[in-house]
């Protein structure tokens, strides 16, 4: 936890706002070859309007917003869903080495065996890791993995003249970027409904599964955090109507050497490096969700896919490749930090993540659940979703406790998703949190939960010492200022 | 098959030890962590992870060592004339030491605004950025990359304009053009090839996508193509090198539509190809169809400034199957190092910055058009990029280049007879263009 | 300027009091050995009491505890004497390349061509900058410098049979280590006063310099931030009396491209390079004191110095050395970032280094002079000292008033310092800060001004929003606690 | 002449502009910066400075990496078994890290406390891991280096026994004696030597000054030595390596009066010799003697806790020429590095890498007392340094060790006939240590 050390509060004029005619950061080197001649003038450019400040105040400027935010470098972040763990620091800077950071996308495959290996052993260790053996590291976030995904399920019913699968099916507990997947490939989206476990109805899915079915989206774990008990019976089912099961895996966290995908049914799925696999989340990006998919639909994979043939590492395009779903390999760097993490780890480390990782979600489930309802009266997995409908009768929203975490220095857990959860309350403490923060957490939620009825004003209008207080994000869209100008 | 949670050793990511394991088992009242995986198909639990044991710090050091050194870069003393998307730029201290900074770095997406005000503002400042090299109204906080920005500029135009047949000018990347692909797949749209000096075009075209400078090196008539677009109903679509906007006019001059380009350049390691980032702006009349992030300017219940995720309805977690675009995690971290870099350079150094690489490029073609065997394919204005066409086949004399430590330009002859794709940047001393000039002449012929 | 975001204020409990048996945060590798045979058990420790802690807890830890500084990279930071300008990142980067940070101090001169060129190249540097060219970079600090330019003095007289010499004459403005190094140099410290315009009392200066006078320390500027008027009579008055001049020169900042030392009859100088040159403070060191002789002294240099030599570089020991001052050469990868901020300006821009520095001192000292008395009312160099005397009169100390800056995110002056000032605050802007900061400085100490009448309790009781409030240092030095323990 | 302060052009690290500068003038009311230097001889003021002219960033980074490049290092793949006072260990990512972060590295000695809360920290938890692995009560925050603070040790020893006699063990490192003499020179002070083996000193010793592991490696007998200091009213000063203390008795457990040590194997890189961070931990009872930065923990007036530098009427700049040392600017930063490394390691950490160091270095020692020619010679219990007799002349061997890429022992025949000192850590690997015995045994008798 951090604390002001000025009055007054933060400068926050933008960059443009301290610019001065003719300062400089930076200097280019002078030009050491003979003057070339220019273009036309009329394809010239007088001026680009950027800031013109000095180094030092290049520096300042980031350091102190830097300062602003909360980070796991500096809080609790149990942020529900996000898997916000450890980013071990030694990641970041073997993936900066220069044989690693400085080298071309298209240097010749002799040039980069190292690179290409690299991405091979990880192909290889998620392969091992989801039981399903086909991989490609192309996808730059989970989304873009589910896509890849889609797309490999269309050209799957297509190479068989089954073209007419045109449904996802898809639970209303699903995240957001499956449904806007599915509809990006095309697919129509029919929901299938939870039961009041927080399981598949799995009759409604038999209702739902038929010829029209290209594929079946299920969150492994569930976003409640739920191991789906009839898995096997799910996947037989799609099966059966002769879809696809795709794994959105992006709660894996949960299932390292706990159980394998590939094992329960599932055809295809993703994994988000910047979860599981330890890869900063960078505010935001940059990410990386490789698909992984049964041996029999490798053909499809998005290029490229790392091969070592008799002479050497290479990239190669796989034989009825979906195509290329971004400019180059993926995120390169992004996959080198969650290599260095699997090996760090192995086999017995990741393990021990995902049990570690479950025991501290139960942990605070149970500590809390005399206060707080739960989405689902059961074990849970790496994460609980607490429900605020007991405070939200008592006049305090999910909301307001979210936003009232972040006084204490805890960053709120992930609120209103599910959206079958009423008031939910996502929380996921991850295994790299010690008992220690589990057990300030746990009295923390308990003393807010006092503060409802002790205290509510509190919660209505925290947070109360942050950089600033709740925002108008309504009049934000209304009237959307999206850039700095000399006006504003 | 028993859990190994009682009795792993403890691993410096995971501070729980066993003691702690098992009080935290007796308050949820289990004693076994086996009791919490009740859900998990017995038969399937516990399954053998055919994964080497774990490293400590200095062996991973030492791993990643060697996958290194397997790779050819300047620190193992290669030089490389190679660009085609990707492309070597100095990168200031400023940007590595602000990257550094593990507030920016460990930070989740900023839902939570109040704990989050650094990212936002830096994600503003990213578009304010955006803006001005572009000269366009709005821009967004950043794609995945410059083709699926790309790729996505061509679909918004589609739902601007209700059309479906989408024309891309035949000077373009595959890249650009293959993702484009791979992202309308499915989506009954329809891509039609349109000549860079095509004068008509079809009247159902939602846009004509264009990349200036185009795959080739070389500045297109923006201009006329978006005049020939409007005039046709479609948008204009233009994907632009952000460093050679220091020195030509920006598509905004020119009344183009959407505006992308790959962030690479601006100060991002080259790193094998990514992760990058998409620059994405556009005319603010077409704000709510934009994909990804956008980040405003609001205040607080104080009347503080503030930043935050705005017009979130376009969005996958709102508007799930109806959303412009899937985009969940972007890129933020990648446009906090675009942010730091145009700061650094600012007005002046972006604009020596092109001139630097102009010279150059202009100073190294010159050269190697003079080599007996070798030309340089150019018919109108180039940046840092241009099209050599060899004697003989590119891929042997890059074999050969390779042998002196050279990497040559990309082989491009499935797009220009015996072409090579020659870049050259300010990384580039004179020294090094003098060493490939006198590589080529002596390679010749004979590769 | 940085702002709280943690109600309920920062966990200071220590690293030990977050110990956890069996916890930790790296892992050693297996031994890749036979096993060889321990000593004796008699030799053997059982177990050393450290902190254990997870890999997390470690980074957020110091995380969390380096927001709670002031510095260079997030505040404004005018401390006298001190030279807090920007320290940039190039030169942090560059002394890290593997080629200098991983090379041992004892390795074959052949080996470390490199480092010994780069060392030679900044002894020729700052010869050329101060007119002195005996350099040697041995000093790991200025009272390092200081010591082993006594030692230098002593045993120039020592070896001209002039022993007797054991008397260093110090101004009363001096710095502390300017007598207590005297001190270690076995030299008795004698006094000479100030005048009233902040300068030496010529005529005090020639009543004391006789034939026991070893060296006459005078600081260039002076600490009152102050051209002495008189220089080169002083030096002669020393000369003439047969004792050396030793210029501290710490306040290098204003000299650079403005005046050499070595031309104003100055024997023997030291220069921070942790100060003029740009080096990182790091919260109290390490610096890197180079001392500077003229070139009938430079025999006596403490070892080594750097030498081009027909057979490429050496370190050598200089004929009638002084000898060994401490472990190895110096700080070295200090002196690659002062070569590389030298490199960086080159001789245009150091010149314009101090010339911004005066500039910007005399502004603060003209917008001020009507509300802060002048320690010394004429033109200063690169630093202006006020006197809080007025606004002492009125109530409120000088430390008042350094204290209330803090809650404007602005680092205090140096106070009480140099001694003879009535409440002196001494602010040194540097060049490196923008005008637009000097205008908020002038702001923030006007508006001080009037809180001295308006609301002199606001400066009593400041800081208001720091980490502390002002701390009891009494009973730290009377109980002094200066470590963990289980019971604290 | 003339002052080019209107003229020069701007430079990143400076930010005033021309008009800045003259708008500022104005205010001071002169028109040139002329004005503001007439105390300087108008004959000395802006005298040529014959330096070159400034680099940018990117020809400053050309100009660091060819110096880099000209020195071998383990980068360059050079193995060296050089010790002797720096050592190679493997720094972990955590202190490079934390090292990075600017409020911490560009900040001041602590003067104002309320606005240095980390830093003093910091200091706090290193006084405190130094007393931990010393197992002394009290510790300052950091000396200079290893042999600064063993010199200021035994004149520390002088003024607490009003003595001037100083005796240091003759197996002592001469630079640790070295850089006592120089600090102690003009003091009044004598130094004598003192057999390790000595069963009697003059009773007029301040002090034995012991090293431990000593110069060639070996533990002395701290204790016995103590005991004979005491028993004629003299201090015992140990200097320790703190790696060794992972697996040695620590001095505090033989009523040793001072200890200091070489701070820098605890997480600092060799650098070539600097800086390096000196520990130095005494008994409580002469805590007002000791040189040096002391942190103090304290309350503050809302009795919350915080720390201070604290007893500084010991310290320069308020008792002048009285002071216990003349120290100003210390090694706050290395000590940072210090205590994150030890935080990292921890317990387990600092046991496993002693027992590391110890075993490969006694395999080396073994491996190559089985050559012909060479022997090691020990006559107690080294930790990770021994002395090997070689059949030739060390420096031969070395220079010959060098054309394989091997940076040899360091040759101290001064000291010990043929003699090399050996160092081997956890850095080395089996594979490295067996690469030195093999090209020992090739070199042999004919180097
Ligand atoms: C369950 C689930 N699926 C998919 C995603 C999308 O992943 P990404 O943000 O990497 O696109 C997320 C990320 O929040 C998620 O939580
Ligand atoms: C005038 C003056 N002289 C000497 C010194 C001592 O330098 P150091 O702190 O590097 O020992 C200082 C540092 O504060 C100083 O300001």
């Amino acid at each position: 936890m951090t604390i002001s050390i000025n009055a007054g509060g933060v400068d926050r004029r933008l960059l443009m706002d301290r610019s001065v005619t003719g300062r400089k950061a930076f200097t280019l080197p002078a030009s050491d070859v003979p003057t070339q001649n220019l273009p036309d003038s009329s394809l010239l450019r007088d001026d680009v309007e950027l800031p013109e400040v000095s180094q030092l105040e290049v520096i300042r400027y980031f350091s102190v917003l830097s300062q602003l935010n909360f980070s796991i470098d500096t809080n609790f972040y149990p942020l529900g869903s996000c898997t916000m763990k450890y980013n071990p620091k030694i990641n970041d800077e073997l993936s900066n080495l220069p044989g690693l950071a400085n080298i071309h996308p298209l240097q010749p495959d002799v040039t980069v065996q190292g690179a290409i290996r690299l991405l091979k052993n990880l192909q290889d260790d998620l392969g091992e890791i989801t039981g399903l053996s086909g991989v490609s590291l192309a996808p730059l976030a989970g989304a873009q993995g589910e896509y890849a995904g889609l797309l490999i399920a269309r050209a799957y019913h297509d190479a068989r003249s089954d073209s007419a699968r045109t449904v996802a099916i898809v639970p209303d507990s699903a995240h957001g970027t499956n449904p806007a997947s599915a509809a990006m490939a095309g697919l129509e989206v029919v929901t299938v409904r939870s039961d009041d476990q927080g399981n598949v109805d799995v009759e409604n899915l038999r209702e739902l599964a038929n010829s029209n079915t290209a594929v079946f989206m299920l969150t492994i774990p569930s976003t409640l955090g739920l191991f789906e008990p009839n898995i096997l019976e799910i996947t037989k089912i799609v099966h059966d109507a002769g879809g696809l099961v795709y794994a959105d895996g992006a709660n894996l966290n949960a299932l390292l050497g706990v159980v394998k995908l590939g094992d329960l049914g599932v055809d295809i799925c993703h994994s988000n490096l910047h979860k599981t696999f330890s890869t900063p989340h960078g505010g935001g990006g940059p990410g990386s969700g490789p698909v992984m998919v049964t041996n029999e639909l490798a053909k499809f994979l998005p290029k490229p896919v790392a091969v070592k043939t008799d002479v050497g590492y290479v990239l190669a395009t796989p034989e009825m490749s979906v195509g290329s779903i971004n400019g180059f390999h993926g995120s390169f760097s992004i996959a080198a930090r969650a290599y260095a993490y699997i090996k760090a780890l192995g086999q017995e480390g990741l393990r021990s993540v995902s049990e570690n990782a479950i025991i501290s979600a139960n942990y605070i489930q149970a500590k809390l659940r005399d206060k707080y309802d739960l989405a689902a009266d059961r074990y849970c997995m790496h994460e609980t979703v607490l429900s605020a409908a007991r405070q939200k009768k008592r006049g305090v929203a999910g909301l307001d406790i979210a936003k009232r975490l972040l006084d204490f220095g805890i960053h709120a857990p992930t609120m209103y998703f599910p959206m079958i959860v009423d008031e939910a309350l996502m929380v996921e403490p991850t295994e790299s949190e010690s008992k220690e923060t589990l057990d300030h957490f746990i009295a923390v939620m308990r003393q807010i939960d006092d503060e409802v009825d002790s205290a509510p004003e509190l919660l209505h209008d925290a947070p109360h010492d942050l950089p600033v207080t709740r925002l108008d994000e309504a009049t934000a869209a209304r009237k959307p200022v999206l850039r700095w100008s000399a006006e504003v | 098959m028993a859990s190994s949670a009682h009795t792993s050793p403890n691993h410096p990511y995971i501070p729980s030890t066993d003691s702690e394991r098992a009080e935290m088992l007796g308050a949820i009242g289990v004693d076994s962590l086996d009791a919490l995986l009740e859900d998990i198909p017995a038969q399937h639990r516990h399954p053998k992870l055919n994964l080497a044991a774990g490293l400590s710090e200095q062996e991973l050091s030492t791993v990643f060592g060697s996958i290194a050194a397997e790779n050819a870069s300047p620190s193992s003393g290669y030089i490389s004339f190679l660009g085609a998307g990707s492309y070597s730029h100095y990168i200031p201290s400023t940007v590595r030491s602000i990257l550094q900074r593990g507030e920016f770095v460990t930070a989740y997406t900023p839902y939570q605004p109040e704990a989050a005000q650094g990212t936002l503002q830096v994600g503003f400042e990213f578009q304010t950025i955006v803006c001005q090299l572009t000269e366009m109204e709005v821009a967004n906080a950043g794609m995945y990359d410059g083709p699926t920005a790309f790729a996505e500029a061509c679909l918004m135009a589609a739902r601007v304009t209700k059309r479906t047949k989408i024309g891309v000018l035949s000077s373009t990347d595959k890249r650009l053009s293959d993702t484009l692909l791979a992202y309308s797949k499915y989506q009954g749209i329809e891509i039609v090839e349109v000549a860079a000096d095509a004068t008509d075009i079809p009247d159902d075209l939602a846009c004509i996508g264009i990349q200036s400078p185009n795959f080739f090196g070389e500045i297109e008539d923006v201009q006329r193509l978006t005049k020939l677009a409007h005039d046709n109903g479609a948008l204009s679509v233009v994907h632009v090198n952000p460093t050679a906007l220091g020195m030509f006019k920006a598509p905004g001059e020119f009344d183009v539509d959407i505006v992308t380009a790959e962030g690479q350049p601006l100060g991002v390691p080259m790193a094998f190809g990514g992760p990058y980032v998409g620059l994405f702006a556009c005319k603010k009349a077409h704000i709510r169809q934009m994909p990804g992030r956008i980040i405003g300017r609001t205040t607080d219940t104080k009347g503080r400034t503030g930043y935050a995720l705005t017009l979130q309805t376009r969005e996958q977690h709102i508007r799930r199957e109806r959303a412009t675009s899937n985009i969940c995690t972007s890129t933020q971290l990648i446009g906090l190092m675009v942010t730091v870099y145009a700061a650094t350079l600012g007005k002046q150094g972006m604009k020596d910055l092109a001139s630097l690489c102009y010279q150059k490029a202009h100073y190294a073609a010159a050269e190697i058009n003079k080599l007996d065997g070798y030309s340089v394919k150019s018919s109108g204005t180039f940046f840092h990029e241009f099209v050599v066409t060899c004697p003989s086949a590119p891929p042997k004399i890059n074999e050969a280049l390779l042998k002196k430590k050279i990497i040559g330009g990309l082989d491009i002859s499935d797009r220009s007879e015996s072409g090579m794709l020659v870049c050259v940047t300010e990384t580039s001393s004179k020294a090094d263009i003098d060493r490939f000039v006198k590589a080529l002449s002596e390679i010749g012929v004979s590769a």
